[in-house]
């Protein structure tokens, strides 16, 4: 609740320091005080959710869970102005206002962390995308920047009005929006329920980028100002599984219900993980592959959702941070290198140690080798499959997926270190070196001591 | 605190390494080697006084129930004393060689070892997975950057292939650590797990296939001689004389007593697929014109048999694989000294380039007959007593099996005499009339392995006694 | 009127919708079947709150309100999806959205 | 905030829209009798020089259907989410006696975060229009 | 279904629909009357007396002209623009209330079309669509002119929709009711709402002036700058519905503000008269029509008075000042209704 009105109200004063400050430094040091703020704020409110959690007006419930998840989204948020907050400045004029929309995709975030109604829900949703779609045409000259957000923007709202139409069905059958009054598990389904929770899984499905609703995913992060792309393939991404997370734990779990759709989901997720993987493996952009590999790392977030348990609970938080800061991380590096293809990376170990080894750490991290933050993620949303006992043909399936996921985060280290090459960098400043020592750091120490976050929970 | 201290020194040392220049890194490599060498002495001395006194139980993930539990039995005393004497036998072969970044290739190394040690002490299995997988990685980097031409590719493969079995095991960790009372990842509770017949019939795959690439076993093998010929010959040296014997290792501590009923009923197939292994292994080994590559096919087929004769499920045969994985590690990086010093020396690989090198390199010609004749199992070298065991171990579990695995050892006398035919004998060539024999510590890497080829050899009992209690725990609970 | 009737409505309006989404190339028309969607979510939304408040549910209004938000949150989304297909049009003088995938090249 | 009122009294029944569309049908009605008319009553000479558009005498320039000034985009744009936002307004206004004081506060809240957008937009000139 | 309803409804709809189209026309004899006694001229006096058949003159000249479509446009379109304009301002008569019941062999009649509990809102909605005919009429006549016209027009209308409607919303928070029947009611026992909103009603009328593209709003038919505006191209009875459309509307606003502020049908001391329903009920009508034409006056007055804005000013005025005030208005109101309510 705090996140939500403290993100929330430092948007609009953004957008007026964006009115009254010209110069873009201060533009970038106000928004990083202003996360800070909503860090603690939302920190504030840990004391009064430890012993169970309450509901604010049948709309909104506060939770441990939706207080430590704020907290992962806010931190993973920090940790990008860190990185890449000078970044804003090469993509147009308006700074102020792009820190302004990353406010309020936060808002949204921690919205769909604390939603106990579907329209919190359906709101939630909507305001992390709609400001995704100017951002991801905020370079206005750029061909392909327009064709993402216009190819998004459309696919987007499609998928909105499918979202709605899942909600309004399930509201004809149950008579509330309210997700814990729903009450659709107990006895035999609804035809309209049905059709609503199908819907509600194909609408999420496109929000999330799994397959196959997936394909607008790699020209919309590629085609849209890297800076962002980071922004929206991470963070963003991590919410909208938060807002399906508790869509289903809350309201389609247990009973007849959940075996409708876990069937259709672990084939949602089978589907997604192979076409992320393979699919990755043949670009040439690393900009893309990443595209790709966020599809494919979005399978591995989707167990947690199918499997319905703590485990996949726990994991989800673990693989949202694990997952955001490496790959936050991997595009703050990107962003410094003037060719984003492999080649591009060739040598880079040679000219810039630090940002190779940076580099390898977050995508061991990705790859999921131990001792990085991606090894306990994936540990745990594999666990809560293990757990749910029927879904072991979809874990052998996603661990194949694992070993080729190697293959491409590795091409880039190889590049890095085994080939030799003359990559273009741009001036590395300290503050970006230090802002990498600590990405690195929280992927170390979260692969070492998962429970340092977990204990949250 | 003893077996911490193990895998500290080695990471710790690591870790500095990087940031040294010159021969820094060197200097502390052998400081760190030989402190472990001491080290696990130390630790085989208390493991027959006070062998409780080397486990180790710390909190690390409470809400998993994995905890920090290292800890030493005798196989773990031989493994880590194995892995120890290694890289101190590695370090001194190559103290006067000068590597391109030394504080990075001494830094992987020592990492390496630390791995290695972490695996080998580990009881709790999701912290004995990380290992598995840490030990990978420095390999990964040496092999990548200071290896062949190939390299890129060929320890590419390597590691993709290695990482997917480790991925598999992880899932059936994962599967028994539900099925576990207690909720807990130790190795006592996964031993006392009480699984059904149907559920070990699938889980030993999970668990057989990482192993098996790691070993490597028959299908499996691919990656293993071309890693072997593009990797820097220090690497292999740990690849082959260390890193397979994790294999052996995970099947013995984690397998065998976790999965017993499975292991019984897949045993035959394993032990086929072990068996075409030695034979197929030990046919190419004797066509093989490349001597790096003939020494991997040699390491196959060894393996084979060592991975046979687990299989084979008697106390005799378990104990012979248990002394044979000492005894071959040494054996095997003795021999890629020599193969290290005829590279460094020669620049070749191919044996009808070399010949007459005894004349020109006597010490090294009489070291590589020893080492070879103790690599072929002759009684008084330390490989005869495991082979003997092994064989008679499986003897007894089969006849055929053992007839097989038998051929396997006179085609190891073939191509290993055909080698030191090739390699020291015959006429010599513009090449080799430059060699040069031995240095001081090449001759003093290669002394060591020879003094515990012939002391373990004439007198096995020490060795023996320290992985008795291993082979009755797990063939007990087989 | 029963709510069947607003159902079929409704389900028609918003099949046709989806199908002018998969079948239609131009960005406009697209967009405009989207909020035929929309609309047709509205209608269906309204009839089901009466279809409550019939049946004796006192919060039925609430999806009365539901509409306000689609409302709202439709016309944010008609602001920026004018104001992208606007910047589309003058950059490459078309709303084809056909043209956009040959640009991909 | 749900609050279980229905929002407008329900003495209105579909029934009552009936003469809207008697009106809608009479109103239809009119509008084609008489353009059917007058294209009838009217003469018919046509000529080319009659058809083309009219620009003020002169050679016609050009195509009429010409992008025009963003700024006639901006004012429909803001008017959308203007107008919007006013609708809100109207379920209040209906109910907001039973709302009392706390409502009122509800409310200007709302008409805080509306004045923000409307100054934001004001300093960011998009209701400029004096070059 | 009872006929006897249909046959009344039929009735008071043609009834309201002659008597806009009748006041429509006889409002251009009127502009140009006051017209001409502003400017101190004589004005129509040839066709009957006082030029009073020159409206009728002016619709059959319209009816006989030639019919021109240019070649270059879009035919569909091009008609459907009047179509619409016309359409929409017949409609909007459609709630307001002409006057209390008559009671006529038993059966009470109502003197509105319908009494639907959204009246405001339907009128709104209907007069929004209004802009269709303009844009549309511009746009297919593939002029630049009444392009630019009809976009000018759309700007203006929607800009001005917002204080409008803002200042609706203060109007009903007194009367908490969207009914216009409602509102008249509440009106004929208390006092004019002009009292409580007198803020609210001077935007309303602006706002009035605005939407019916009257001076000194009438950008969109400057003659001097854009030949004509958006009916530049129109001939015959197409043009003649733009005109008509246009007065209609205002006729129709001039109802409204009379219906909304200033009593409707109701006039002070009606209920102590003592006469019976029916008498009444025709009285209010009349009283209704008489504020209606003042209203008529009124808006002549401004045009032939105030000069035209400059579209920079027209925005401004619209947008940073009257939306303001609007909100201003409506928290007021607000604030000392809920204040009086304890």
């Amino acid at each position: 609740m705090n996140a939500l009105i403290s993100t929330a109200l430092s948007g609009v004063v953004l957008m007026f320091v964006g009115l009254f400050v010209r110069n873009k430094q201060h533009i970038k040091f106000f928004a990083i005080a202003a996360i800070i703020i909503a860090f603690i704020a939302n920190l504030a409110q840990y004391p009064s959710v430890e012993h169970g959690g309450y509901v604010m007006y049948g709309m909104i419930e506060v939770t441990k869970f939706g207080v430590l998840f704020n907290a992962v989204a806010l931190g993973a948020t920090l940790l990008y102005f860190l990185l890449s907050g000078s970044e804003f400045e090469k993509v147009g004029e308006h700074v102020a206002d792009y820190f302004t929309l990353v406010f309020f995709i936060l808002a949204g975030i921690s919205l769909a962390a604390t939603f106990s109604n579907l329209l919190m829900l359906f709101l939630a949703i909507e305001i992390m995308s709609i400001p995704q779609y100017i951002l991801a045409g905020a370079d206005k000259k750029s061909l392909k920047g327009n064709e993402a957000s216009l190819k998004y923007f459309l696919m987007g709202s499609f998928s909105t009005g499918i979202l709605l139409m899942g909600i309004t069905l399930i509201y004809g059958a149950a008579g509330t929006f309210d997700i814990a009054g729903l009450g659709l598990g107990t006895e035999s389904v609804h035809p309209l329920a049905l059709c609503g929770i199908i819907l509600i899984v194909f609408a999420l499905s496109f929000k999330v980028s799994a397959a196959p609703f997936h394909f607008w995913t790699p020209d919309v992060y590629d085609g849209s100002p890297t800076v962002f792309t980071s922004f929206m393939s991470t963070i963003v991404k991590a919410g909208a599984f938060v807002a399906f997370l508790r869509m289903f734990h809350g309201s389609f779990a247990g009973g007849t219900i959940s075996e409708h759709w876990t069937l259709i989901l672990s084939i949602i997720t089978a589907v997604t993980l192979v076409i992320g993987n393979f699919s990755a493996v043949f670009q040439q952009s690393v900009k893309r592959m990443l595209a790709y590999s966020s599809i494919a790392q979005a399978g591995f977030m989707l167990f947690a959702v199918v499997a319905m348990n703590d485990m996949g609970t726990q994991g989800i938080v673990l693989y949202a941070a694990a997952y955001s800061i490496a790959t936050i991380g991997v595009f703050g590096v990107l962003m410094k290198l003037k060719d984003y293809t492999f080649e591009g990376f060739n040598g880079l170990a040679r000219k810039q140690p630090l940002l190779a080894a940076a580099t390898a750490v977050f995508l061991f991290s990705l790859a999921g080798i131990p001792v990085t933050a991606g090894f306990f993620a994936k540990y745990f949303v594999l666990s809560a499959a293990i757990q749910h006992g029927h879904l072991l043909w979809l874990v052998i399936l996603a661990v194949l997926c694992a070993a080729i996921s190697v293959y491409y985060y590795f091409r880039v280290i190889i590049a890095m270190y085994f080939r030799t090459g003359e990559p273009e960098v741009e001036n590395i400043s300290g503050g970006f070196k230090a802002a990498l020592i600590l990405a690195v750091a929280l992927v170390l120490v979260l692969g070492l001591f998962p429970n340092l976050l977990l204990c949250w929970l | 605190m003893l077996t911490v201290l193990l895998i500290l020194i080695p990471f710790i040392a690591g870790l500095i390494a990087f940031g040294l220049k010159g021969s820094g890194p060197k200097v502390l490599g052998m400081i760190s080697s030989l402190a472990t060498v001491v080290l696990a002495i130390g630790a085989w001395c208390r493991f027959r006084t006070a062998p409780d006194s080397l486990n180790l139980v710390a909190n690390w993930i409470p809400q998993l129930g994995s905890q920090f539990r290292v800890g030493l039995d005798g196989m773990g005393v031989m493994l880590c004393l194995l892995t120890a004497i290694a890289s101190l036998l590695v370090f001194i072969t190559i103290y006067s060689r000068d590597y391109e970044k030394p504080g990075a290739f001494y830094g992987l190394m020592l990492l390496s070892q630390a791995g290695l040690t972490g695996v080998f002490t580990a009881f709790d299995a999701l912290q004995f997975y990380i290992f598995w997988e840490l030990a990978l990685i420095p390999v990964y980097f040496l092999c990548s950057l200071w290896g062949g031409e190939k390299r890129i590719a060929v320890t590419f493969k390597f590691f993709v292939y290695t990482f997917l079995g480790s991925l598999l095991m992880m899932v059936g960790i994962i599967y028994l650590y539900f099925q576990t009372a207690d909720h807990s990842f130790s190795w006592s509770s996964f031993s006392s797990i009480h699984l059904n017949p149907d559920d070990q019939k699938w889980l030993f795959w999970l668990f057989f296939v990482a192993f098996a690439i790691k070993m490597p076993i028959f299908p499996f093998h691919t990656w293993q001689p071309d890693t072997y010929e593009q990797s820097p010959t220090p690497v292999t040296m740990i690849l082959s004389g260390v890193m397979v014997k994790m294999g052996l290792f995970g099947v013995i501590r984690w397998l065998l007593p976790v999965i017993p009923q499975g292991a019984a009923m897949w045993s035959d197939v394993a032990i086929v697929l072990c068996v075409i292994g030695i034979i197929y292994a030990s046919c190419i080994a004797m066509v093989q014109n490349d001597l790096k590559r003939l020494i991997a096919y040699s390491s196959i087929a060894h393996i084979g048999l060592m991975c046979a004769a687990i299989f084979a499920n008697n106390e005799q045969s378990l104990q012979g694989v248990l002394i044979q994985m000492f005894n071959h590690g040494i054996n095997i990086i003795g021999l890629w000294i020599i193969v290290e010093v005829i590279q460094q020396r020669l620049g070749v690989k191919n044996m009808d380039q070399m010949g007459g090198m005894a004349r020109k390199a006597p010490r090294m010609a009489i070291f590589l007959v020893i080492i070879s004749l103790a690599n072929i199992g002759l009684p008084l070298t330390n490989g005869f007593i495991g082979e003997f065991l092994m064989f008679s171990g499986l003897f007894q579990y089969n006849h055929w099996f053992m007839a097989f695995a038998g051929l396997g050892i006179i085609l190891a006398a073939v191509y290993t005499l055909g080698m030191i035919q090739k390699v020291i004998f015959g006429e010599s060539n513009d090449l080799t009339d430059t060699t040069t024999d031995l240095q001081p510590g090449e001759t003093l890497a290669l002394s060591l392995v020879v003094i515990m080829i012939i002391v373990l050899g004439v007198y096995p009992k020490p060795m023996l006694d320290l992985v008795s209690s291993t082979s009755e725990v797990v063939n007990k609970l087989f | 009127m029963p709510v069947q009737y607003y159902i079929f409505l409704s389900i028609a309006l918003f099949c046709i919708g989806v199908m002018g989404v998969l079948m239609r190339r131009n960005a406009i028309i697209i967009f405009m079947c989207i909020e035929l969607m929309l609309n047709a979510v509205n209608l269906l939304m309204v009839s089901f709150s009466k279809m409550w408040a019939d049946a004796g549910r006192v919060d039925a209004g609430s999806a009365q309100l539901f509409v306000f938000f689609i409302m709202v949150v439709a016309a944010a989304e008609v602001a920026v999806g004018l104001a992208i297909i606007t910047m589309v049009y003058r950059n490459t003088h078309s709303v084809d959205i056909n043209i956009l995938n040959r640009l991909k090249n | 905030m749900y609050t279980d009122t229905v929002f407008l009294s329900a003495t209105t029944t579909p029934f009552s829209y009936f003469p809207i569309v008697l009106q809608l049908i009479a109103a239809l009605g009119f509008v084609g009798i008489t353009m059917l008319a007058t294209h009838f009553l009217g003469p018919k000479r046509k000529t080319s020089d009659k058809l083309i558009n009219f620009e003020s005498g002169i050679e016609q320039k050009g195509n009429a259907r010409q992008p025009v000034a963003i700024k006639y985009f901006l004012t429909a744009i803001l008017f959308v989410l203007f107008d919007v936002e006013v609708i809100f307004f109207y379920p209040y206004a209906v109910n907001f006696k039973e709302l009392g004081w706390e409502g009122f506060m509800a409310v200007l809240m709302f008409v805080g975060f509306f004045l923000c957008g409307f100054i934001y937009i004001t300093k960011k000139g998009a209701l400029k229009w004096e070059d | 279904m009872d006929w006897f309803f249909i046959i009344e409804k039929v009735l008071l709809i043609s009834g309201v629909l002659v008597l806009s189209l009748v006041v429509a026309m006889y409002s251009t004899w009127g502009e140009r009357k006051i017209a001409a006694w502003i400017q101190d001229r004589l004005g129509p006096n040839r066709a009957g007396p006082m030029g009073l058949l020159q409206p009728l003159a002016d619709g059959g000249k319209l009816f006989f002209k030639e019919e021109i479509i240019p070649s270059t446009s879009n035919r569909f379109l091009f008609i459907l623009g009047p179509s619409i304009a016309m359409l929409v301002a017949c409609m909007t008569s459609a709630v307001i209330p002409w006057g209390d019941t008559l009671t006529i062999a038993g059966r009470e009649i109502s003197l509105q079309v319908a009494d639907v509990n959204i009246g405001i809102l339907f009128i709104f909605g209907v007069v929004s669509m209004g802009v269709y005919g303009i844009m549309l009429g511009g746009w297919a006549s593939n002029n630049k002119y009444s392009l630019m016209a009809s976009v000018r027009a759309a700007s203006q209308i929607i800009s001005y929709e917002l204080p409008m409607g803002l200042a609706l919303i203060a109007l009903l928070m007194m009367t908490g009711s969207l009914s216009l029947k409602d509102i008249v009611e509440q009106q004929r026992h208390g006092l004019w709402n002009v009292v409580y909103q007198p803020l609210g009603f001077f935007i309303f009328l602006v706002c009035a002036f605005a939407e019916c593209n009257r001076a000194p709003f009438d950008l969109p038919e400057a003659e001097n700058e854009l030949n004509g505006g958006y009916h530049l191209e129109y001939s015959s009875m197409k043009l003649g519905f733009f005109l008509f459309a246009e007065y209609i509307n205002m006729f129709i606003s001039s109802a409204l503000m009379a219906t909304m502020y200033f009593g409707g049908y109701a006039f002070p001391g009606m209920d102590k008269l003592g006469l019976d329903g029916n008498m009444l009920t025709i009285l209010g009508f009349l009283a209704l029509f008489i504020k209606t034409l003042v209203f008529i006056f009124f808006f002549m007055w401004v045009r032939w008075t105030v000069p035209r804005f400059r579209y920079d000013q027209l925005m401004r005025l619209g947008w940073k000042v009257m939306i303001p005030l609007a909100l201003v208005n409506m928290l007021i109101t607000g604030a000392v209704v809920l204040a009086r309510q304890h």
